[in-house]
């Protein structure tokens, strides 16, 4: 079975630097998560993630400030809004909604972010590679 | 088509070969396809393994060029296994004798060897379509596109007849007409062959027909020149002077470095279109045309269904009709018989003069929408289905046809078989889908496509840019790697003047329908950095 | 006439001395029907006049409305049309200070073969035709009970037939945006049939369709595959409901639930982690 | 999104050895070959220290000679050396905007144990960053005057400290305090920790130099209702509250309070403790000396009738039909001190405050030990005459609790540690510190604790697990009895006091966050202002031109809370010492051709940094209020909107890099395994 | 201000779907499927969508053209129906009829393939006339 392939959209504030905390710690964790930075979570689009799994992604993480410390003030309460509603999509669509990660791991939280990408690692381990799951079954 | 939309409902199976039916006719795929849900069956056979090949529930694929052997295969397989509807033959139809003899050495085995197609899911096929209530054909260019184009669709005519699919509801053979209105350019007589109505302009009758009705003395008794004799003749020196009304030559007829050398000898060449096409380029005359927004008229769909066209605008940027602009011409140089003001007036000339057309005013399109021709008088309904009782020679003839090689085939300097078509989100030369934002965005140049396997011999890493060659010419064109496409065949779509597939094709044509063999030439294919 | 018809008609003409026009349906030439904009100056033309089938007419309304921004119009509105008004109202696209809403209540019949909630108006101060109560939505409901696997399934038979016509954002009223993500490559793969899965031409547009979605099934009606897409905005509008509190085309004044900050009680909701 | 110069794209790719905290996990020369091969990579090049000015040189060097457009360094977090290397691209003559990181230290060689997959994430991270770079346009900074009048918020200690601050250096100060004094809570102390001055000697002079100053314009009795604009350029809606006294006329002679007939309790200045008159300044030593009329229990306007103060005025001064004023102020920075709320004990019903008459509050014990306060400085129980004979002082009320706040307040221990003195000072009574940690860790603090420990003070450490008066033993009858373990003995222990003096904690204002959303900030989930950097940027907000200094900040003592006044003060004159400012040149830029007009980008945006334009009916983008967080891209269903920086095409590149990488090596992997 | 819709047939391939193109004041705005339609029955391809997409297009056409030294030039109408009449006329004087030829199109109305047709054969007097059928 291939390793699971996973991109993981972090803030630049929170998250961002809780992975830079977590390195800080020597924590170890798998390195399956390729992180991309984006100043907010609110900035991560839709379609930003949808395009992520389109390119082969078996999971994609967002990991924003926890509610109430983001640096835009509440930029991520729009992530909180927007990305359960992406979840539902891609429930309905029957991909398994859990191929898609939303957490908030704050600057300080080393371990809470190591935490994190290991259990959703994990998560996705246990699931057919998503390509395989996007292919026609006709034909 | 001999049948309609409508009864073509009642199909239990639909076999549909050379037709990329999804993209070419969007609409009338999705009827098909929605017919699955009520529990018919597709069989595709296409060298490519196009969105409707994807959908069927059986997919053969053959080899380019090989259509005779199969079709000779299936009617081996009916005949074999007593499938064959024996009524019809002996009713309907004669020459089953010769045909019986020929596709007795058509076993699915050979055919297997020749074409590519496992001998068993050609077994499959047959008894699918042999067996079945109503069975209907659909062939759109990909099996037309030949030098052997004729035989082929006498081949589809044969497996109807031997199996009785034909003359109800739900069966027939059904050519997909490619272009919006090739159907009533026909019928108006739009061929050098004949009148409308194809009355042949041989018959002394007809021409005495057209003569009284036209006020002329003599109408000339000669067939004249096909489109490829046409270029021939300005080529040497035959043809003076050459007039198009919205037809673009110069990038939709095979090997166009050849046409346009012959464009360039016109003496005076007319082009008449809304846009400054490929051809317009070369004349020595253009006149803009208006759009088919700004004007009124009738168009013939596929089913021969008579449908109006109706004008939303006026004319715009002081183009005129094309109607407008051959009556001018016309009364400038004298002639009577060319005062319409409407094209409703054409019309009721057209009822007198053309039998199947003869119920069809603009009266009657404007309270029933449509009438499919035959359509003889004002209280004829029109005729979904022909060949109900008889066709239209009286008894079917079947053609016994032997398998023969496509013109041009791949060797060791052209080792590849190119194969053209359309694609979805355009529409011919492009002239008007190029400059249509939202189409042009979908996909604004030509790709090529080759098999993966190919692709990684030739060294084409991702999205890269290939030279296509063949003994006409060359072009650059961008490359997508798809199992779309057997290992050996390439395939292009012909709407892109940077990448002008009939630079390559074969003009090589159809002894009978003069018809060139777009669908197979010979090409070399290498990576062009 | 037909009573409806003829009801319809007697409240057009009772509204038209006060408006400079109506939009409503009628019947173009040799039987087929289409929105019209039936003028004071040329009363003779509401002997065309119309009810079915339905059209996007809010999008009518929007083209109006934007070459004649002040125009005082009246508008035949179906349940759905009048939702359809409501959330581009709220988008900006309309202006409703100017236009009189006359509800069409729709029959039991017509409610089923949209397999509507709400075939019935809510602002529209003239109405014609009794409202009726919503009709269960057995496609959707039937939807509901596949596992994922069995979803997934479906949606492949299903979306393999897709030709890419872009009919369901074209004949959405709110599908108004002047670029559409769905036709840019960076997002939706261009150019090759049957798209190529994950679907995202379906995928982003399920997303877009978040409190947007009026449920007027037009995207249905048009498809020429019968992809019946409007499952998943239905499902999403249910949740849109259960999470934020949010529903298309109640409110004039309620904005769009992803565009604000979480309300009390939101986060819990959402079910995402803390 | 169409590249802005048609120059062909030419990466230089540096990857980072950071000696061995890189090296030693990546096989970097590896990596770097690898990086050589990708699109557009024209040098690629691995580097002991690429911080160091010899790595840094070799960028310049490609730049400058290679003809390198577009920089990508492999080492560290962004967060440390992005700076550094957007510097060197500068100092070589390329925009600081066409360089980009990937960070293969902090998150990869640090995290990753297996080396083959340390490296494949170091290719793929590299990939990345390759892709995005390719993307990448030169930005440049947008530049805003500066208006060099300052607005400060909150009179207490820190803002007072902040505007003289920035008074003295001769610019232009609005304070504003909604109370009717500047002064804030440190006027309410007695003594402060831990050199036990008098607070009211040291505040008072700051309080008049302020409130004379020729640069400051003091509002009290004020508040803001509304900000707009941005850094340098701020418009500053204030509500001057009707004083119902023409100030004037006023001379602040005091007659008007000696004469109104309505006594009012006083919670605000004397926490409760003690009475002021319905006309009133809140104590002597206010400013400014006006007082202020208090409408609710104000006998006119209540009933119509009195007048008293009128009728006594000397001056003339009462004016019964004064209205709010509403004000508008320009100023270029804000600094934001508006202080703290003490918890409320009450939320602790075990230890018995507002059941239970002899406990107190930290603040009433304030109020009785002071001077001025309503006993005159004695320390007596409830009834005002009886002097406790021992005294509890409890620790962390409210603080250290994850039930109430899990953060430690800052100020009790040291402040217990001084009611402690203060108590066997003015009482000689017994007194009993329940604590549970001592932290003592500023300047002369521990001295002091070390000081109280030899002062006799008994010491319990262990959670007060509640205060009662049912006695268990005749020894307890008419006691408050303080149920605890002390965890040094492990032993439950009842204690039998006379009066507890509740610590409690310190709160964010109650009100904080409609404050945080009216000047653009924001608060922590225990709604204290959050700051731009813990360590680094202690002053600033994510909201440029917006300071917070003090407690509202979080909970602070007195030298600290003047340290961030006078800091902020700093920051700002540094600020207008610049004439003007370069902002944020990550914004958002709205694509007009495409954009439809919904608005739906405006009312998402957390800081109305867009506008709509009536005439073309599009959005628009203020710049200087546009901090970059993309959440309207997020929004924007046409994508007409984009984020400079961090624009869709950027980030895909960005992510295709990774993907392209992944994919690679799980096919290379495939076929290994195939063969 | 005008709002109507005008039933008509799509250009683009042999199908006959009918649409609705939409009119407001004067300018086709948009294309409406055909509900009723009993080909299309209210859906469209996309290039039916987008037929009228091309229609106010800048590379229209926007008056006859006429080669003049090699270049094709402006030319007004009149001028342009006279050169094609005359040249004609000299062409079939000194050739012979069969030395003009016409293209018909496969994208015309019936009508105007009729008067095409009928034209070279009754006023020309030459059966060379084909169109595009077979390509």
């Amino acid at each position: 079975m291939p390793e699971p392939k996973i991109i993981g959209f972090l803030c630049n504030w929170c998250s961002y630097r809780g992975a830079d905390t977590a390195g800080m710690a020597r924590l170890k964790y798998p390195p399956n998560v390729k992180i991309v930075r984006v100043p907010c979570s609110g900035r991560v689009s839709p379609e930003l993630v949808l395009r992520t799994f389109r390119e082969g992604a078996d999971g994609v993480m967002v990991l924003g400030c926890h509610i109430g410390d983001c640096h835009y003030s509440t930029g991520n309460h729009r992530a909180a809004k927007r990305m359960p509603v992406l979840k539902k999509v891609l429930e309905y669509s029957g991909i398994d909604p859990e191929r898609l990660c939303v957490n908030w791991v704050s600057a300080a939280e080393g371990e809470r972010f190591a935490k994190i990408i290991t259990d959703f690692t994990e998560t996705i381990r246990a699931l057919p590679p998503l390509t395989e799951e996007m292919t026609w079954t006709k034909g | 088509m001999t049948n309609s939309f409508p009864d073509l409902e009642e199909a239990q199976v639909i076999l549909i070969t050379g037709s990329n039916t999804t993209e070419q006719h969007p609409i009338i795929a999705t009827r098909l396809i929605k017919l699955q849900d009520k529990g018919a069956k597709i069989i595709v056979i296409d060298p490519r393994y196009t969105q409707i090949a994807q959908i069927a529930d059986i997919y053969l694929r053959q080899k380019p060029g090989t259509d005779l052997a199969w079709f000779n295969g299936l009617m081996h397989v009916i005949l074999r296994d007593n499938l064959a509807n024996q009524d019809f033959i002996k009713e309907r139809t004669e020459g089953f004798e010769e045909l019986k003899a020929k596709v007795a050495d058509y076993t699915p085995e050979r055919v297997e060897e020749i074409t590519g197609i496992p001998a068993e899911k050609l077994v499959e096929v047959a008894h699918l379509y042999a067996k079945a209530e109503r069975s209907a054909i659909f062939y759109c260019m990909g099996i037309t596109q030949h030098t052997t184009g004729v035989q082929h669709v006498w081949q589809c005519a044969n497996l109807a007849m031997l199996t009785g699919h034909i003359g109800r509801p739900g069966t027939g053979v059904n050519p997909l007409r490619g272009q919006n209105n090739v159907q009533g350019a026909c019928d108006m007589g739009g061929l050098p062959n004949v009148f409308p109505a194809y009355q042949p302009v041989t018959k002394d009758d007809a021409r005495e027909k057209f003569q009284q009705a036209w006020g002329v003395e003599k109408l000339p008794a000669e067939v004249g020149m096909t489109i490829m004799e046409m270029m021939h003749g300005l080529e040497n020196g035959k043809v003076k002077a050459m007039w198009v009304m919205g037809e673009n030559p110069s990038l939709s007829d095979p090997d166009i470095n050849h046409v346009n050398k012959a464009l360039q000898a016109a003496e005076f060449l007319i082009v008449q279109d809304v846009f400054l096409s490929e051809t317009a380029q070369l004349a020595h005359v253009v006149l803009p045309a208006a759009s088919y927004a700004e004007k009124d008229g009738t168009f013939s769909n596929t089913e021969r269904r008579v449908q109006r066209v109706r004008k939303a605008i006026e004319p715009l940027y002081g183009s005129k009709s094309d109607m407008e602009i051959i009556c001018l011409v016309a009364r400038k140089m004298g002639a009577r018989g060319f005062d319409f003001e409407t094209p409703q007036q054409v019309m009721a000339e057209i009822n007198q003069l053309t039998p199947s057309y003869g119920g069809i005013t603009y009266e009657r399109l404007e309270e029933l929408g449509a009438l499919i021709w035959p359509c003889p008088n004002g209280e004829h309904p029109g005729t979904p289905f022909l060949h109900k009782d008889k066709f239209a020679r009286g008894l079917g003839l079947f053609h016994a046809i032997d398998h023969q090689p496509p013109a041009e085939e791949p060797d060791e300097e052209y080792p590849f078989i190119l194969t053209t078509g359309r694609i979805m989100f355009h529409y011919h030369t492009g002239t008007m889908t190029r400059r249509i934002e939202k189409l042009d965005r979908e996909v604004p140049t030509c790709v090529i496509e080759i098999n993966p396997a190919d692709a990684s011999r030739i060294g084409l890493n991702g999205k890269n840019k290939v030279r296509l060659q063949s003994r006409r010419g060359e072009l650059i064109a961008e490359a997508k790697t798809t199992e779309r496409v057997d290992p050996g065949v390439v395939f292009m779509p012909f709407h892109f003047v940077e990448a002008a597939a009939n630079i390559l094709t074969n003009p090589a044509l159809d002894p009978v329908a003069k018809i060139p063999e777009y669908k197979v030439c010979a090409v070399r294919v290498e990576l062009a950095e | 006439m037909d009573q409806r018809l003829e009801a319809l008609l007697q409240t057009i003409q009772k509204v038209l001395p006060d408006v400079d026009g109506i939009i409503g349906l009628k019947v173009n030439a040799a039987g087929h029907i289409a929105p019209h904009l039936f003028r004071k100056e040329a009363p003779a033309e509401l002997d065309g006049l119309a009810i079915w089938p339905k059209y996007p007419t809010p999008d009518t309304l929007r083209l109006i409305q934007k070459a004649h921004p002040g125009a005082k119009l009246g508008m035949v509105v179906r349940g759905c049309e009048e939702r359809g008004v409501v959330e581009m109202f709220k988008h900006a696209q309309v202006d409703l200070s100017n236009i009189s809403l006359i509800g069409l209540q729709c029959t039991r019949e017509e409610a089923e073969f949209c397999r509507c909630a709400k075939p019935y108006t809510a602002h529209a101060k003239l109405t014609v035709g009794e409202p009726i109560e919503g009709v269960p939505d057995p496609v959707t409901e039937g939807f509901l009970a596949k596992t994922r696997e069995e979803r997934l399934e479906y949606w492949k038979e299903q979306l393999v037939r897709c030709i890419k016509c872009y009919g369901c954002r074209n004949v959405c009223p709110q599908c108004f945006c002047n670029v559409c993500a769905l036709e840019d490559e960076k997002w939706v793969g261009t150019g090759w049939l049957p798209m190529p899965l994950p679907p995202m031409y379906h995928l982003v547009r399920s997303m877009h369709m978040t409190a947007k979605c009026v449920a007027c099934r037009e995207c249905e009606e048009v498809c020429p595959a019968d992809i019946p897409m409007a499952i998943q905005y239905r499902l999403i509008a249910g949740d849109v409901k259960e999470m934020f509190g949010y529903e298309t085309g109640v409110s004039m004044d309620e904005k769009p639930p992803q565009l604000l900050v979480l309300a009390e009680g939101e986060f819990e909701r959402t079910g995402l982690p803390h | 999104m169409t590249q802005t110069s048609h120059e062909e794209v030419r990466i230089g790719v540096y990857i980072c050895h950071c000696g061995s905290n890189i090296a030693g996990t990546v096989d970097v020369a590896e990596v770097s070959r690898w990086a050589g091969l990708l699109p557009n990579v024209v040098a690629s090049h691995d580097y002991k220290f690429m911080c160091s000015s010899l790595g840094q040189e070799l960028i310049e060097k490609d730049i400058q000679e290679n003809g390198v457009n577009r920089v990508v360094v492999a080492s560290c977090s962004p967060h440390l050396h992005e700076p550094t290397f957007r510097n060197a691209c500068a100092r070589a003559g390329l925009n600081p905007y066409l360089f980009e990181m990937a960070n293969i230290r902090e998150q990869d060689s640090w995290v990753t144990v297996d080396k083959g997959e340390a490296t494949k994430k170091a290719q793929a991270l590299v990939a990345a960053a390759v892709g995005r770079v390719a993307h990448q346009q030169p930005l440049n900074s947008l530049f805003v005057p500066i208006n060099p009048d300052v607005l400060v918020v909150g009179g207490g200690i820190t803002g007072i400290q902040a505007t003289l601050e920035i008074a003295n250096s001769g610019r232009h100060v609005y304070l504003i305090e909604r109370e009717p004094s500047i002064g804030g809570h440190m006027a309410q102390f007695d003594k402060t920790f831990p050199t036990l001055d008098c607070s009211a000697c040291i505040l008072t002079p700051k309080m008049f130099d302020a409130g004379n100053h020729k640069n400051v314009t003091m509002l009290t009795w004020s508040e803001v209702e509304k900000v707009e604009g941005y850094i340098g350029n701020f418009t500053v809606t204030i509500r001057k509250k009707a004083r119902y006294i023409d100030v004037d006329l006023c001379t602040g002679c005091g007659v008007c309070q000696e004469k109104c007939p309505k006594k009012v309790i006083d919670d605000v200045f004397e926490a409760g403790l003690g009475y002021r008159k319905a006309v009133y300044t809140p104590f002597p030593q206010a400013v400014p000396k006006y007082p202020v009329i208090d409408r609710v229990n104000c006998t006119f306007f209540q009933k119509g009738t009195c007048k008293a103060c009128e009728k006594f005025c000397p001056t003339g001064a009462i004016k019964f039909d004064q209205a709010d004023e509403v004000i508008t102020v320009t100023v270029g920075n804000i600094i934001l001190a508006t202080g703290f709320d003490l918890f409320d004990a009450r939320k602790i019903p075990q230890y018995g405050y507002g059941r239970l008459a002899n406990v107190f509050t930290s603040l009433e014990f304030e109020r009785l030990t002071n001077a001025a306060g309503p006993t005159g400085g004695k320390v007596v129980m409830r009834d005002g005459v009886t002097v406790p004979k021992t005294v509890g002082i409890i620790h962390c009320v409210g603080s250290r609790d994850k039930n109430y706040n899990n953060y430690c307040s800052a100020i009790c221990c040291m402040q217990s540690l001084k009611f402690a003195h203060l108590v066997k000072e003015k009482t000689g009574a017994e007194v009993y510190q329940f604590y549970i940690d001592m932290r003592t860790p500023a300047k002369a603090y521990d001295e002091f604790y070390q000081r109280i420990i030899h002062e006799d003070v008994h010491f319990v450490r262990g959670k007060v697990a509640e205060v009662t008066d049912a006695a268990r033993n005749p020894g307890e009858e008419g006691k408050l009895i303080i149920q605890v373990e002390d965890t040094l003995v492990g032993k439950q222990r009842r204690i039998p006091v006379d009066m507890v003096v509740l610590s409690a904690g310190l709160e964010a204002r109650a009100d904080a966050k409609e404050v945080a959303l009216k000047f653009g900030i924001s608060c922590s989930a225990d709604k204290w202002f959050i700051e731009k950097h813990p360590k680094l940027d202690p002053v600033a907000t994510m909201t440029d031109g917006v300071f917070v200094a003090g407690a509202c900040q979080g909970p602070k003592d007195i030298p600290a809370s003047v340290a961030q006044g006078a800091a902020a003060a700093a920051r700002v004159l540094s600020i207008i010492g610049q004439g003007e400012i370069e902002i944020e040149a990550s914004t958002a830029i709205v694509d007009e051709l495409a954009c439809v007009g919904c608005k739906e980008c405006i009312t998402t945006c957390p800081y109305q940094a867009i506008e709509f334009l009536e005439d073309k009916q599009k959005a628009h983008v203020i710049e200087a209020l546009c901090k970059g967080c993309g959440t309207c891209v997020g929004a924007c269903l046409s994508k007409s909107i984009s984020l400079r920086h961090f624009t869709d095409d950027q980030l895909v590149a960005e992510m295709i890099g990774a993907m392209w990488t992944m994919k690679q090596f799980e096919r290379a992997e495939l076929e290994a395994q195939n063969a | 201000m005008e709002y109507k819709n005008v039933l008509t047939t799509c250009p683009f391939c042999g199908t006959g779907c009918g649409f609705f193109l939409q009119v407001l004041d004067g300018k086709i705005v948009g294309v409406l499927p055909d509900k009723k339609h009993p080909v299309s029955q209210g859906s469209l391809c996309v290039k039916g969508w987008n037929a009228h997409g091309f229609i106010y297009h800048e590379d229209r056409l926007k008056s006859p053209l006429i080669r003049r030294n090699g270049k094709l030039v402006e030319a007004s109408w009149d001028e342009a129906i006279e050169l094609v009449a005359t040249r004609l006329g000299e062409i079939k004087a000194k050739h012979g009829p069969d030395s003009i030829a016409l293209l018909a199109s496969a994208k015309a109305t019936n009508e105007e393939n009729y008067l095409f047709q009928k034209f070279g054969r009754a006023v020309i007097g030459t059966n060379n006339i084909d169109h595009c059928a077979r390509l």
